[in-house]
């Protein structure tokens, strides 16, 4: 949808939604939130950009390819269930630092997981909704 | 019952009367325009009487923070849609209400009206 | 409450169904989300339902309140409900394709020849 | 004997590779397994005349029973020896019989297969060892059966030789597991150590049943006989080997085997007899019409497998000498009967008996060994076929229940088949030369060796019949099952039995003589003839098949509505009754108090139900399913699932940027199914739906003790380190469900990529001008 | 860096916390998001214009509350009272922010509604509920809202 | 020792990701599948050979204890699948090698693939009802991908039929995964059989054990659910086909094999007269399905259908005999049935057609072939010594010594019909010679296909004649598992500890 | 309780229901596409309303947290709705 209204607030809504994104990634362990939902808000982000501004839009400003955001978010879900591994507990074990850093709060592996759901979460619906728009708009 | 909550109770009260009287707006307006007029800014005026109810309510600062940051977002979201269904509407050439006065705006296309979807 | 909800519970289950069985398979995709509804909802009520509040553990507190909804249900549904998000996506794609192959989205017409 | 059986095995499987580096030579060289085999045999004789059995055992599946144990005694000896000597006649002969053929190598490799699965069977003392060369030998001659595979009928011959003695063999291994369970062993030898426990088990009779099928059906008894003539199809070889030395014994072998631990009763001697019989009697009638050498000949088969089930059937000892007998007899004459037709085929282009007349101008080496085996297959005296059948009417004489019903119909039979045996070894080859599309000369030496040394064999076993009495007494006895000794004489003196050989030969030569008539007058009875159970056995086949598409047509139409509203009548129809017997359906045992927004939103719920249902375009449809999604979102919130509710909201919201994308491309909505169809299917939905109610109430009526709440309540914090229990069950406590979710995810994204992608590059190669 | 500090604006309001640990928690968080992600956001920050914001805002507020009963009576009275109609704005705005804002602002006050905006850009069309004068309501758009925004926007 | 229990979910895991990120080159991704098949394949021996001896394996992820975290259990059953399901991963990977068009190895089938394998290792191991669902949708989503993959209009209808049935499996299962926590406040499969046995027997647990029979049953393709199966099963490259025909209804009869021998134990009276009479139908309804058929694709699909019937009736009679019966069905079945599919594919691949009007002389054609479709094709119609015959064996006398005449009776039948159908691709696609009209032969298999179409397939057949040859083993096996399975007590305490038994 | 509790408890939330039901009645009557839309958009916000006064019922503002990412994401859903209507005309 072609509009100057909504090119314009979309500048401004883009980088709060994925800010907010992010918040609710990291405090989903203690709030409501989490991987899921962050994962899923983040990527109405660029669906919202995608759609006001065109599938080629949202691309630019990807990070990534969104196959390697799912192809990263898996193997980091797995990594954090191999440290539970590699320190010879069982799969998946619950391990957590001991210092308390920005944003992320006390670095722990199911954060990690939680991040990987994030990531791949993102991937799965900009994957979707971007291959069809593209359709869409072909 | 402090001053804050009544405060408080006062606002989410507005607010939910407020909110009555846009989905009253929804159902009473001739037609979409107007029903879109109605909605999008009684409803925002709801959402935010009720969000200050809560940032009163609450003896927090992060939530004061995060419901006048919510009113933000209300702000800066609501208009947006009923922009896009305006537009869209129009576009559509869905019939106005036989009483409307003036029209300035100038149909985009063929002015057919036609239904996407029937 | 429960009565009710397994009341609607058993209309989404009825609608879902009824749905399925319509030759336009786009209704069939629609029956599909009500059925998912249904399922999350049902799974949702098993856990029995609470007015005292989520399962968080208060600022201060070691435990949850006893009172607090179960959260293992809860968890199941998210499962659930993400789970069917990404089955919906493909179904409808599926379908789309199927229908631009097929040329029609009457299932009836689709029995396979060979 | 283990080791003789795998050694021919992997020969086999060298053969076509051996024939392809020394072509004809192969044959010969081939041919030398089976003969030392024969030679190795055969220095058992005297021990094994004198009552010696040898027996060797490898454990296959201990604990079932399941051995490949094997047993060298009089009657697997016996059957050894015609298996391996008939054998390699006919791996001789095929090779050259078959020359210049491509695929030559295969037959012989075939063959010798077949030959190890035979030496098998009849050496085997383990049921289930036996059944497996038993089922090696039908799968191995529907192989035979079909090799000329560029014939339609060929295929169709050897398919139903195949599952007529293919579904024998099922009952065959159903009634060996009841026997085994009677018996309480798969071991023959324990089994007939047993033998009383075992016909006084309620088992008995179902065993007794089944294996009899099994041994009908591969001994091609009446009314399993059709597919036998069929068989003929295959080349002369396979037909001699087959289908009337080995595998068509085999049959009789199990019922001789058996009889030690089945036979003797009422039953056995009831069915087993007039099966046998009938078949006799059948076999012959039909032979006599024939104009084919080999129909002749396979017909004449059928009557005398008939006469051979009837005396074990009789199970006297004097019965059971004629047997063995019998079959060593059939083996030699019948082996070189259907060699000679092999060679009258090959020779002249023809099998019709009709235009034959005067080779033995042309094959006087074939027409020697024709007119032994004849004249012992007439019976004629001092060859073993007389001897044979002065046992026969002799057994017969003395059968216990039915003399006078069998002695006629053995008679009778034999007449005919003396009018058979001189049509194929006698009339061929005498009076004047016929019309034959080939100038027919005397076939080479490695064909008509193999009939001549049978023929001299029928002779020489005749002569010196005396001298393999021992080892037909040895045979006789493992078939009773007890020591026994029997006398075999050319001369008998004059008595009813000779007086019986006499007529029968008369008439038998008359009968002959009128063979043109009587050939016209099977001609003429053709069509009734034609109602046997070959038609019924065809008929059945097609009338499967149509009822097979039939039901495959109504079961599985194709299409999605019938199949899903027959699962999910199946759901109704299982849990309704179980719901409305075994649940205790009461009002929910908690939060039975309603308020205002809650009952809202239940209604919003079911409104966007129906309203999705009833929807009329596919954006009211996808705004319908919108309220409900909204309806479920808030119902997650007044409950206390924020987490629930959030994640709700968000995904509606996906799914409809998902609808809106796909929405344009997909076709209108339209009502197509008639009213009465969605009355049916209202009604089926609203059946669902109450089954779903119920099965809610249900579990509302207790209430949930559940230890998972609490201690998630309770550990959140401490043990995992997050206030959000739901979120630390997600990623902590039941990571693993999230892992494999996030799976899904990430699958059904590749799914709507590849599904979209694949299309697009189909399409941009159409663009380009390539094939799509 | 607009955009940076807008989005620790936006961190330190959505988390509530103001604290130095907080501040720098958004600082990383905006940063990354910058960085990384090449968030689309370029006007720069001007400090001065805060007053004249702050102006706006309050100006909007006060139009948002005013009209509160006007919503209330055009909601409840009947259809026939209404005269609604869409008048053409023609716009001294030049800049897309400030469009926007003035449409949203439009929108979110009683009786009006932006439905668009011409593509050349030169004209606001706005649905009233009430349009008794064309002319007296495009003045009354441009006098409030459009002056207040121009100070602020642009 | 309990790291063998989740890597056959991480290695293939590990590999989808790795197929996932190294997209853009198919070479790399070839080798990344092949070395991760064979990795799950070796992880796979090794937790076969853990649990040979009898131990359960148990591990707890996140060392949460059971029952509050998800339990993987690995029993001889549990583990010989898993095994088998490695192997079968491994040869359609070398197949597919050749099988397959660049345009749908591009589209993401390698990672398809091991996330397939995941789900299906994940659903064999889990000891948890609603993990098992999560593992379901897995493997589901996966093979709807793989079943739709290429988008032709057949394989996308059948997709769509597939996609919709599965669909309402699953529904039905989470609603009984959410019902029976809702009466007994558990997911543990063995802290379900625990608390079950504190129920009066026959209550609601047998009301929602229906559901549970009825979702395994879709999956199992048991009779009257089985309809999807060879709607779609026919459309997809044969190697998927392969892998689907072997795999994907075996894990339903494995669910229900678990259920009802671990949780639903005390309903056998009504699941037990069920279930036979399911298998009947399902083996009669089956195989006259394949006769009706002239598509040699869809005659081996309706062939599935019959087969599970035969697995149900081991199920149904419950003796341990029958259900070493059944475990032997699975195995065995697993490994000739995924077999034939790929010689369907070689058959295509070498005679032009999959239907069996227009194939012929195959036989001349190819022996080889012709000797890689005898060996499965004769096992399937249970003709000894192949391990079809074994398996039906062990049937026939469990019900046979169980005293049911009747449903030996059909099995018996069945198994004629059977060999009737196989008969009847031999006959039409081996033997008959090359119908005119049906064009120019297609080029002779070079030496590459062969090693890739025909080297799995003869592979598979090795494993066939050698469980037939050497049937002692894996009876032994066999029998193993289905006196673990039948002793429920050993599982609970494995995955519970001591005290899980008593309380 | 409070009573602030107690108002939005019994009076806020079911007033706010009673909007839920008329705007239910315009999603349903329609009549046309836009209608519904609009009606979906109250739907959304009304959502928002209904989870800020549900944390002031519950005294608990994890609530507030759902209201902001309703906000946030419920015009999304109808902006793709209006693309939809426009693009198909
Ligand atoms: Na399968
Ligand atoms: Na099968």
């Amino acid at each position: 949808m072609r509009s100057l209204i909504l090119a314009a607030a979309t500048r401004v809504v883009f980088p709060l939604l994925l800010l907010f994104s992010v918040f609710l990634l990291f405090r989903g362990h203690n709030e409501p939130g989490g991987g899921f939902v962050g994962g899923l808000v983040a990527a109405t982000a660029y669906a919202l950009l995608a759609l006001t501004g065109g599938v080629a839009a949202a691309r630019r400003v990807l990070p990534a390819r969104p196959e390697v955001l799912i192809g990263t978010g898996l193997l980091a879900a797995l990594a954090s269930g191999l440290v539970g591994l590699a320190a010879g507990r069982p799969f998946m074990t619950g391990l957590w630092g001991d210092v308390s850093l920005p944003v992320v709060g006390k670095p722990g592996t199911p954060v990690l997981f939680d991040a990987g759901v994030y990531l791949t979460v993102l991937g799965v619906v900009l994957l979707i909704l971007l291959t069809l728009q593209e359709e869409d708009e072909a | 019952m402090s001053l804050r909550d009544l405060l408080a109770a006062a606002l989410m009260l507005a607010g939910v009367a407020t909110a009555l009287l846009a989905a009253f707006g929804v159902v009473r307006m001739p037609d979409v325009p107007t029903r879109m007029s109605a909605t999008s800014k009684a409803s925002t005026l709801a959402k935010m009487c009720v969000f200050l109810a809560l940032a009163l309510a609450f003896d927090d600062l992060g939530v004061a923070a995060r419901s006048l940051a919510a009113v933000a977002f209300v702000f800066l979201t609501a208009p947006l849609a009923a922009h896009a269904i305006g537009r869209a509407a129009f576009a559509l050439g869905v019939p106005l209400f036989p009483g409307t006065k003036v029209n300035e705006m100038p149909r985009r296309n063929d002015g057919e009206g036609c239904d996407p979807d029937p | 409450m429960t009565l009710l909800l397994a009341l609607a519970i058993g209309v989404l289950y009825a609608a879902g169904t009824y749905l399925l069985l319509r030759r336009s398979a786009i209704r069939v995709v629609f029956g599909l989300a009500l059925l998912g509804y249904a399922s999350n909802l049902l799974v949702f009520t098993a856990g029995r339902l609470s007015r005292e509040g989520p399962p968080i553990v208060p600022e201060g507190a070691v435990a949850a309140a006893a009172t607090s909804a179960d959260p293992l249900p809860q968890a199941l549904v998210l499962t659930a409900i993400v789970i069917g998000f990404g089955v919906q996506a493909f179904a409808l794609v599926l379908l789309k394709r199927t229908c631009q192959e097929a040329g029609t989205d009457d299932v009836d017409a689709m029995r396979e020849e060979g | 004997m283990i080791a003789a059986v795998l050694t021919t095995i992997a020969v086999a499987a060298l053969a076509p590779l051996l024939e392809r580096r020394l072509g004809r030579r192969a044959a010969p060289l081939l041919a030398l397994v089976p003969a030392g085999l024969f030679v190795s045999l055969a220095r058992h004789v005297p021990e094994v005349s004198a009552g010696g059995v040898r027996t060797d055992s490898l454990a296959w599946i201990a604990e079932l029973g399941v051995s490949l144990s094997f047993r060298l005694d009089g009657l697997s000896l016996l059957m050894a020896l015609v298996v391996t000597g008939v054998g390699a006649v006919v791996l001789l002969y095929a090779g050259s019989y078959m020359k210049g053929h491509p695929r030559r190598g295969n037959l012989l490799g075939y063959l010798l297969a077949f030959l190890a699965a035979m030496l098998g069977l009849v050496l085997s003392d383990n049921l289930l060892g036996l059944f497996v060369f038993w089922e090696a030998t039908s799968l191995l001659s529907y192989v035979l059966i079909g090799f000329e595979r560029e014939k339609a009928e060929v295929r169709a011959s050897a398919l139903q030789a195949l599952l007529v003695t293919g579904g024998g063999g099922l009952a065959l291994l159903a009634g060996f597991v009841l026997l085994g369970q009677a018996g309480g062993s798969l071991e023959i030898g324990a089994l007939a150590a047993n033998a009383e426990a075992v016909k006084a088990s309620p088992l008995y009779l179902p065993a007794l049943l089944l294996v009899l099928l099994g041994a009908f059906t591969k001994s091609a008894q009446v009314p399993f006989h059709f597919w036998l003539p069929d068989a003929m199809a295959a080349p002369a070889p396979v037909s001699t080997f087959l289908h009337s030395a080995t595998m068509v014994k085999a049959g009789v072998f199990l019922l001789a085997r058996l009889h030690p631990t089945l036979g003797g009763t009422p039953e056995w001697t009831g069915i087993v007899t007039t099966v046998g019989a009938a078949t006799m009697l059948t076999g012959a009638l039909l032979a006599v019409g024939q104009r084919d050498l080999k129909r002749l000949l396979a017909y004449s088969t059928v009557s005398a497998l008939g006469s051979l089930v009837m005396l074990v059937g009789v199970g006297t000892p004097a019965a059971l000498a004629a047997a063995m007998v019998l079959l060593l007899a059939h083996a030699l004459y019948k082996g070189a009967l259907f060699l000679v037709a092999g060679i009258v085929d090959h020779e002249t282009g023809t099998r019709d008996v009709a235009s034959l007349g005067g080779l033995f101008r042309a094959l006087p080496v074939t027409a020697v060994a024709a007119a032994a085996a004849a004249f012992s297959m007439a019976g004629l005296p001092p060859l073993l076929g007389f001897v044979s059948k002065e046992l026969l009417y002799d057994a017969a004489l003395r059968a216990s229940p039915a003399p006078l019903l069998l002695v006629p119909v053995a008679v009778g039979s034999n007449m005919l088949l003396v009018a058979v045996a001189l049509s194929v070894g006698w009339g061929p080859f005498t009076g004047r030369a016929g019309e034959t599309p080939k100038a027919p000369h005397e076939a080479p030496a490695a064909m008509w060796a193999g009939p001549l040394l049978l023929g001299l064999g029928s002779l020489a076993a005749g002569l010196f019949s005396g001298a393999i009495s021992p080892f037909v007494s040895a045979a006789a006895a493992a078939a009773l099952g007890h020591p026994y000794g029997v006398k075999l004489e050319v001369w008998h003196g004059f008595n009813l039995v000779l007086a019986k050989s006499l007529v029968t030969l008369v008439v038998g030569v008359a009968l002959f003589a009128a063979r043109g008539r009587i050939r016209s007058l099977a001609g003429r009875l053709a069509p009734i003839a034609a109602y046997g159970p070959g038609r019924l056995y065809r008929a059945g086949l097609a009338g499967l098949v149509r009822f097979a598409k039939g039901t495959a047509s109504v079961l599985s139409s194709g299409s999605l509505r019938q199949d899903l509203r027959i699962v999910l009548g199946a759901t109704v129809v299982l849990a309704a009754p179980l719901l409305l017997t075994r649940a205790v359906l009461g009002a929910p045992d908690a939060l039975r108090s309603v308020r205002p927004l809650e009952a809202v939103l239940a209604f919003l719920v079911v409104a966007g139900a129906v309203a999705t249902v009833l929807a009329g375009s596919r954006l009211a449809a996808v705004v319908a399913l919108g309220v409900t999604g909204f309806g479920v979102a808030l119902l997650f919130l007044v409950f206390g699932a924020p987490d629930l509710a959030m994640t709700q909201f968000a995904v509606e919201t996906l799914s409809v940027l998902l609808f809106v994308a796909v929405l344009r491309r997909l076709p209108r909505l339209q009502s197509r199914s008639a009213p009465r169809a969605r009355a049916v299917d209202a009604l089926l939905a609203g059946a669902v739906g109450a089954v779903m109610t119920g099965l809610v109430l249900a579990v509302h009526a207790e209430p949930l003790r559940s230890r998972l709440a609490p201690f998630f309540r309770e550990s959140s914090l401490a043990l995992a380190k997050g206030r959000n229990v739901v979120n630390v069950i997600l990623v902590d406590f039941r990571g693993l469900d999230t892992l494999g979710e996030i799976t899904v995810l990430g699958v059904a994204a590749l799914g709507v990529f590849s599904l979209v992608r694949l299309r697009l590059s189909s399409r941009a190669a159409a663009a380009k001008g390539d094939r799509p | 860096m607009g955009t940076f500090a807008f989005l620790v604006f936006a961190w330190v309001a959505v988390t509530g916390e103001v604290s130095v640990a907080n501040l720098l928690e958004g600082a990383v968080l905006a940063g990354l998001l910058v960085l990384v992600l090449r968030v689309p956001l370029r006007r720069r920050f001007r400090l001065e214009k805060v007053p004249k914001a702050l102006g706006l805002l309050l100006y909007f507020l006060k139009e948002l509350l005013l009209s509160n009963a006007a919503v209330a009576r055009i909601l409840l009275s009947p259809a026939s009272s209404l005269s609604p109609g869409i008048v053409a704005v023609p716009l001294d705005l030049k800049s897309d922010a400030g469009i926007t804002v003035l449409a949203n602002l439009v929108t979110l006050t009683p009786g009006t509604l932006s439905l668009d905006v011409s593509p050349d850009r030169t004209t606001l069309y706005v649905h009233a509920l009430h349009v008794d004068d064309p002319d007296a309501f495009r003045r009354e758009v441009k006098e409030g809202f459009e002056r207040r925004v121009k100070e602020v926007f642009e | 020792m309990n790291t063998l229990l989740v890597l056959p979910l991480l290695v293939p895991l590990a590999t989808a990701a790795a197929t996932i990120l190294l997209a853009r080159s198919p070479r790399a991704v070839r080798t990344a599948s092949f070395a991760g098949a064979a990795a799950s394949l070796g992880a796979a021996v090794a937790l076969l050979g853990a649990t040979r001896d009898g131990t359960i394996l148990v591990t707890q992820a996140g060392a949460w204890e059971a029952p509050f975290g998800i339990s993987l259990v690995a029993d001889r059953f549990a583990a010989a699948m898993v095994l088998v399901a490695a192997l079968l991963l491994a040869a359609v990977v070398v197949s597919s090698i050749r099988g397959l068009d660049g345009a749908r190895e591009r589209a993401g089938y390698h990672p398809l693939l091991h996330v397939l394998s995941m789900g299906v290792s994940g659903a064999f191991l889990t000891g948890d009802l609603f993990n098992l669902y999560v593992w379901f949708e897995v493997m589901l989503m996966s093979s709807f991908v793989l079943v739709s993959l290429g988008g032709e209009r057949a394989q996308l209808q059948g997709a769509l039929k597939y996609v919709v049935l599965n669909l309402v499996s699953s529904a039905l299962f989470l609603a009984g995964a959410g019902l029976l926590y809702g009466s007994i406040g558990t997911l543990n499969m063995a802290g379900a059989a625990v608390a079950l046995r504190e129920l009066p027997a026959q209550g609601l647990p047998s009301v929602v054990a229906s559901l549970f029979l009825l979702a395994f049953g879709i999956k199992a393709a048991a009779f009257p659910l089985f309809f999807w199966l060879p709607a779609s099963y026919h459309t997809p490259p044969m190697p998927v086909a392969a892998l689907f025909a072997g795999l994907l209804t075996k894990v339903g009869v494995y669910a229900l094999v678990r259920v009802l021998t671990l949780v639903f134990v005390r309903d056998t009276a009504f699941t037990g007269p069920l279930l036979l009479a399911v298998a009947a139908l399902t083996m009669v309804t089956g195989v006259l399905g394949a006769m009706a058929q002239g598509d040699v694709r869809k005659v081996l699909s309706f062939h599935i259908v019959s087969q599970i019937g035969y697995m149900l009736m081991g199920l149904g009679l419950g003796t341990r005999l029958a259900l070493a019966g059944t475990v032997f069905y699975v195995l065995h079945h697993i490994v000739v049935k995924a077999n034939l599919f790929l010689v369907a594919g070689a058959m295509r691949r070498a005679g032009g057609s999959f239907s069996l009007e227009k194939l012929g002389s195959l036989l001349a054609r190819s022996p080889l072939l012709a000797a890689a479709f005898l060996v499965p094709a004769v096992s399937l119609a249970g003709l000894p010594p192949l391990s079809g015959f074994w398996a039906k064996y062990l049937l026939v006398r469990a019900g046979l010594e169980a005293g049911n005449g009747t449903i030996v009776a059909v099995a018996l039948a069945v198994s004629l019909l059977t060999l009737f159908s196989m008969t009847k691709i031999w006959n039409e696609a081996f033997w008959k010679p090359a119908p005119a009209g049906a064009g120019a032969a297609p080029a002779p298999l070079s030496a590459a296909e062969r090693a890739s179409l025909l080297g799995p397939v003869l592979v598979l057949g090795a494993i066939t004649v050698a469980i037939g040859l050497g049937a002692g083993v894996l009876y032994r096996f066999a029998d193993a598992a289905a006196a673990q399975l039948l002793d429920p007590e050993l599982y609970v305490r494995a995955v519970l500890g001591a005290r899980g038994g008593g309380t | 309780m409070t009573l602030l509790s107690q108002l939005a408890l019994w009076v806020g939330l079911p007033a706010l229901g009673l909007a839920l039901l008329l705007t239910l009645f315009r999603i349903v009557k329609g009549p046309t596409l836009p209608d519904r839309i609009v009606g979906l958009d109250l739907l959304g916000t009304l959502g928002i309303s209904i989870a800020a006064v549900v944390a002031l019922s519950a005294r608990d503002a994890v609530y507030l947290d759902v209201a902001i990412v309703l906000a946030l994401l419920a015009f999304l859903g109808t902006v793709a709705f209006a693309a939809y209507l426009e693009r198909s005309r």
